[in-house]
């Protein structure tokens, strides 16, 4: 009769009685690291700037969402990760140079974090309700708002004490404004272009630069299931393909695919922020169309566009989307299709 | 004719995305933000609006043209156009209910919101003011409805998810529609430049 | 080529290797029992003993209070003590029959048929129904109700299910170990009420001597497969089951007999031989008692209206820091309030879980819409839709979602990184609409 | 409509400036709120001219009440309002064409605004002259507020300054940061941002308005 004595601290709870160890903290703190290849490169080639630049992204995300939970009187919610990857990605997206007291620029990092956390992804209902990607969003603001201060491009000198680095443009940067052929002939020869890009030795936003570090990383999430290869595919697939069929001087089919895909904010967009569950559709066939809509839009824009990169404005434009792809692509209900084609018959 | 017909998709394509109504020119506010709450008379909307546009550029131009300009009494176009519109809809009003009073049960009630809708009113006047031909009026009245039909539908879509969302209080309904549009108009800051007219 | 299965479904850790390994043995007399008078789907019966009535082993004690029914018999022989409302595995209160064990373990008289086979279609259906048997996989619905199809859904296949996908339960992995010739007598017999030639046996992989048994008890019976499935919940729905074995998809809300297919489980195909071999009513079945928080974890032959905490006390009572105990599986099971509740026709197994690993429901976070529960949704809706308009209490727009095509299966919260209890959600939603 | 008429006058220009202001509380004629607010002074000229025809156009009806016949009457409002508006026009494009560049487009469409047909149908062709003015006015000074509000922060904001009409075609910019400090704010995403926040900051207050009055007479209620 021991079993009776124990009856009312029995647990009683609906179905089902196993969960598997996945938590959404798990997630984001994976993708953090995931991303860490990608940011210690850009402090490689970027210096302490980059590291303080991003640091203070992700301080002010952080403080911003408990400060914004704590006047709404919300349970606190930081130790998701979710705030700190913000802050992260946000960082990753912005040129290290905003580092500067004279002028003063430090203020941008601050205020785009207000921008992603409170105003994109805390005023939509916080996490799991917003439509665009906040990183993105505080990026793009920061770009509008302040030009200048958000192109300044360091070259990257492989020493992390530079602290006044020189300036230079970005190779998508040299490509609009001056061609190809200037491109090369500041890399040397086409070889040495790609293997810079490859390693990320290029003028660019701290954690962008370096393909070969995202690689790691997206794969590293593939691997872990934590994304599937439809979206990055899906957008890596149309821009190579756009890029090579329309981007070339010499009429169709002349284009370089490969310094495209290996430029910009490509591999960090197609990775780490299409990929976002709460701004892309959940349904794997509409993330095929969102994805191909990304890469299409970033090449669009980076071909005939007013901006040499179009990474960021093809991902929020898709955002927009992502809730009406998931519209249009409900799930179908086992055996929908064969009653369909029964009542046919 | 190549070179017209690159002219025109160009035009409605800047109609549409580039200097989209709702996102660049704030016009049609109103209706954009009073039907985009559900999918369903998001899409009537769209519909209604698109045809009633290029309807009334095409009017609107003919009348302009042929009466107004060789009258030289340009400066009584705001009330003509706005005669032609109320005229267009209160016939189109009358026509819908005798042939398909389906339609019209379903659209008519647009109709009328359209009249006093200024996006409408902005087609024939900018068609006016930019001396475009009858072709690039109509392509232009099509561009915009197009334009306009996007902005509604992914509004209503946004917002039919954000219905499920905890929006802080003061920000519920209106104000955050207007924050939306104005994210939604900074990601189509990205579209700037894509065509020079 | 992998093995037959369908789109979706998780993997959870199966843990039957607890008592996959424990033949199945006797339970000791109890000395009480209370027997529901409901434990199928479908209406309760309705006594036909009266207090201090004396009744022996497989008598009838309730009668079928409707066409979707079956009558309960006395799993002892003794004495009536009591007819009035005990609680339930599932808490609900129902009318029940105690009877007091005279421990004589005298049987009602049975009728033997040696030659089952022989037996009249008729005669077969009377017999199954008679015995009172019901679905023993959990769903307890009366199987001479499903014996008997409109005449519009012609059923040409019968499959049993050997799945067994519920982690921890090894029930009808014993039965298939120790008695797959039984299994398979029993499938021939609903074959023959059917008019059907094809059967099926389809068993999970992860239980490879099963599959051997089975095919050899098999061996020369025409038309009888035994298939070898992919290891994944949910596989033994019914549903799942139809579209790995048969290739066949059941409409939403329909019934296996929209696509000619009656599924009966391994332990009520053991039933319905015994019913029609011996004339042996439902008053005992396999009930595997496991999980981490039991000292001896075991696969007992126990009496329908033994009481659970007996159950336990047979397999050497609890390990220290017990914290849940489940009727069922893990996945769809019910957790129970209390231990003082019988052993009923659809009991498949008393699983019990330590402190450690179990999830307390209120801490869940926001959908972070990863779409995992739509990966992992055997029947293709979106869970995390359906959890979070319940979760607003927008219950009717959760039907445009497919809500009641929902069987509440539990993938979707097994995977949920936030831990949404999306089936409670599913639930309360289905609970305020009507379908 | 004739609890209107026992109204003050104050209190019916109040109502046209809190209770139903237009943009904030009504969210009609939205579009130029957005459009021409990115500087004070176009804001300022924008909301005058809507004061200016709102008045004119619930005079003229208010005037004319009894001689219009019902079923013609809204094709006439039409063309009393596109008639002032014309007017406005014409005296923007005479005294301040530099003005009149900028917000001419939308001054043209003041026609099209839902607020000035609605009050002439609600309010001026049902009463008399002086509450017809008093609502015109408290209509057009709730616009002008609204408008003035919304340019003031998104040039503070987005220029860091604020350029002050000192008179039809004159001007003076107060200069408060020499750098522009948030660009966007002056940009369309921009406008629709600042109309979002400062009509949230109007829920807000009243909102608190509310529980404040809620909780003075609820004691009383006791």
């Amino acid at each position: 009769m021991e079993a009776t004595k124990k009856e009312h601290e029995l647990i009683v709870s609906v179905s089902p009685h196993v969960k598997s160890d996945e938590t959404t903290s798990r997630i984001m703190w994976t993708v953090c690291l995931a991303l860490l290849p990608a940011f210690l490169s850009g402090v490689y080639f970027f210096g302490l700037k980059a590291l303080f630049i991003t640091a203070l992204c992700v301080l002010s995300s952080v403080i911003f969402e408990s400060l914004y939970l704590k006047v709404v009187d919300k349970k606190s919610a930081v130790g998701d990760g979710s705030g700190f990857l913000t802050g992260l990605l946000l960082g990753m997206n912005l040129p290290a140079s905003l580092w500067s007291f004279s002028p003063f620029t430090v203020h941008i990092p601050i205020i785009a974090s207000f921008v992603a956390i409170v105003i994109t992804k805390q005023l939509f209902g916080g996490l799991g309700y917003n439509v665009f990607n906040p990183a993105l969003i505080g990026r793009a603001f920061a770009l509008i708002s302040w030009p200048r201060a958000m192109t300044i491009w360091m070259t990257p000198t492989a020493s992390i004490l530079a602290m006044d680095a020189k300036t230079t443009a970005t190779p998508l940067g040299i490509l609009k404004e001056e061609g190809i052929a200037k491109l090369i002939e500041v890399f040397g020869d086409k070889v040495s272009l790609y293997e810079h890009l490859l390693a990320g030795n290029r003028a660019g936003s701290i954690g962008e630069t370096s393909v070969i570090a995202l690689l790691i990383g997206g794969l590293f999430l593939l691997y872990k299931k934590y994304i599937t290869w439809h979206i990055p595919v899906a957008f890596l697939g149309t821009a190579a393909v756009i890029a090579w069929v329309f981007g070339g001087k010499e009429g169709v089919l002349t284009g370089d695919p490969l310094i495209h895909l290996m430029s910009g904010g490509m591999m960090l967009g197609a990775w780490f922020m299409a990929t976002d569950y709460v701004t892309s559709p959940s349904m794997r066939k509409a993330q095929l169309i969102f994805g191909a809509g990304c890469g299409a839009l970033t090449m669009l824009i980076r071909l005939k566009g007013g901006f040499p990169e179009g990474v960021m404005f093809a991902i929020l434009i898709m955002n927009c989307f992502a809730p009406l792809l998931d519209r249009g692509f409900r799930s179908k209900v086992f055996g929908a299709v064969k009653t369909a084609k029964e009542i046919k018959k | 004719m190549g070179h017209d017909f690159t002219k025109l998709f160009e035009l409605i394509v800047s109609a549409s995305l580039i200097n989209n109504f709702v996102f660049t020119r704030f016009l049609g506010l109103c209706i954009f933000f009073g039907v985009s709450k559900k999918m369903e008379t998001a899409v009537g909307m769209s519909i209604t609006f698109i045809s009633v546009m290029m309807i009334s550029a095409a009017v609107s131009w003919v009348i302009f043209n042929l009466v107004l300009v060789p009258l030289e009494i340009t400066f009584l176009q705001i009330i003509v156009f706005i005669g032609v519109i109320a005229g267009l809809v209160q016939v189109s009003d009358t026509i819908m209910r005798k042939v398909s009073p389906g339609l019209y049960y379903k659209l008519g009630i647009y109709l009328a919101l359209i009249s006093t809708n200024c996006i409408i009113l902005a087609v024939p006047l900018i068609n006016a003011e930019e001396k475009y031909t009858f072709i690039q009026s109509l392509a232009f009245g099509l561009g915009s409805g197009l334009g306009f039909a996007l902005a509604l539908i992914i509004m209503a879509s946004i917002r039919e998810k954000l219905e499920l969302a905890d929006v802080p209080a003061p920000f519920k309904g209106l104000p955050m529609a207007f924050v939306i549009t104005g994210l939604i108009a900074l990601a189509f800051t990205g579209f700037s430049g894509l065509i020079t007219l | 080529m992998g093995l037959a299965t369908f789109k979706g479904g998780i993997h959870p850790p199966d843990k039957k290797i607890l008592s996959a390994n424990s033949p199945i043995t006797e339970t000791k007399p109890p000395k009480i029992i209370v027997i529901p008078l409901s434990q199928h789907a479908g209406a309760p019966c309705k006594p036909v003993v009266s207090i201090g009535q004396e009744v022996k082993k497989g008598e009838m004690i309730g009668e079928p209070g409707g066409f979707v029914s079956a009558p309960v018999h006395s799993s002892v022989s003794g004495k009536v003590i009591a007819i009035a409302e005990f609680q339930n595995a599932m808490g609900r209160m129902v009318n029940s029959v105690v009877i007091e064990n005279d421990l004589k373990e005298e049987w009602t008289a049975l009728r033997d048929s040696p030659d089952y086979l022989g037996l009249s279609v008729e005669e077969l259906k009377e017999k199954i129904k008679a015995a009172g048997i019901v679905g023993l996989g959990g769903a307890a619905f009366p199987t001479a109700v499903k014996l008997m199809p409109p005449k519009e859904k012609p059923i040409d296949v019968v499959i049993i299910n050997g799945a067994e996908c519920e982690p921890y339960l090894t029930a009808d992995y014993r039965l298939m170990i120790e008695k797959p010739k039984e299994v398979i007598e029993g499938l021939k017999i609903l074959m023959k009420v059917l008019g059907v030639s094809k059967g099926f046996v389809g068993i999970e992989n992860n239980k490879p001597d099963a599959v051997q048994k089975m095919q050899e008890a098999a061996k020369g019976e025409s038309g009888i497969a035994v298939l070898a499935l992919e290891v994944k919940y949910p596989q033994g729905a019914e549903k799942m089951l139809i579209k790995a074995v048969a290739g066949r998809e059941v409409p939403p809300r329909g019934l296996p007999m929209d696509v000619g297919a009656v599924v009966q489980n391994v332990g009520t195909a053991l039933a319905i031989y015994e019913a029609a071999r011996f004339g042996k009513p439902l008053i005992e079945r396999v009930v595997t008692v496991t999980g981490e928080g039991i000292k001896e974890p075991k696969n007992l032959m126990a009496r329908v209206g033994t009481k659970i905490s007996e159950l336990i006390d047979e397999c050497g009572g609890f390990k220290d820091g017990v914290a849940k105990v489940v009727a069922g599986g893990p996945m769809m099971g019910f957790a129970l309030s209390s231990l003082d509740v019988p052993v009923t026709k659809g009991t498949s197994g008393i699983l019990v879980l330590p402190e450690e690993g179990v999830m307390h429901a209120e801490d869940f976070g926001p959908c972070i819409r990863c779409g995992r529960c739509i990966d992992v949704c055997a029947m293709g809706l979106m869970p995390s839709m359906l959890s979070i308009l319940a979760e607003k209490g927008m219950y009717e727009d959760a039907k445009a979602y497919n809500l009641f095509d929902c069987f509440e299966c539990g993938s979707c919260a097994f995977v949920c990184p936030s831990k949404r209890p999306i089936v409670q959600l599913v639930r309360l939603a289905k609970s305020m609409v009507k379908p | 409509m004739s609890s209107h008429s026992t109204v003050s006058l104050k209190d019916q220009v109040l109502n046209g400036i809190i209770k139903e202001n237009t943009i904030f509380k009504l969210a009609l004629s939205l579009c130029p709120s957005i459009a021409v607010t990115n500087s004070l002074k176009n804001g300022i000229f924008m909301g005058g001219a809507v004061l200016f025809v709102q008045v004119m156009v619930n005079t003229t009806i208010s005037l004319m009440r009894n001689v219009i016949h019902p079923k013609v009457r809204l094709p006439i409002f039409m063309l009393v309002i596109s008639g002032w508006v014309t007017v406005t026009q014409m005296l923007m494009a005479a005294l301040a064409p530099e003005v009149n560049a900028k917000v001419g487009l939308y001054i043209a469409l003041i026609v099209a605004f839902a607020s000035i047909l609605a009050r002439a149908e609600m309010f001026a062709s049902k009463n008399s002259l002086l509450p017809s003015m008093a609502d015109g006015l408290g209509m057009g000074i709730g616009f002008l507020f609204a408008l003035t509000t919304i340019s003031f922060f998104r040039e503070l904001v987005g220029k860091g300054s604020l350029t002050v009409p000192t008179g039809l075609a004159t001007d003076h910019v107060f200069t408060f940061i020499n750098t522009k400090p948030v660009l966007l704010m002056i940009l369309p995403a921009g406008g629709f941002f600042a109309v979002g926040i400062l009509m949230a900051g109007f829920n807000w207050i009243n909102a608190r308005a509310a529980a404040k009055a809620a909780a003075k007479t609820a004691p009383a209620a006791h």
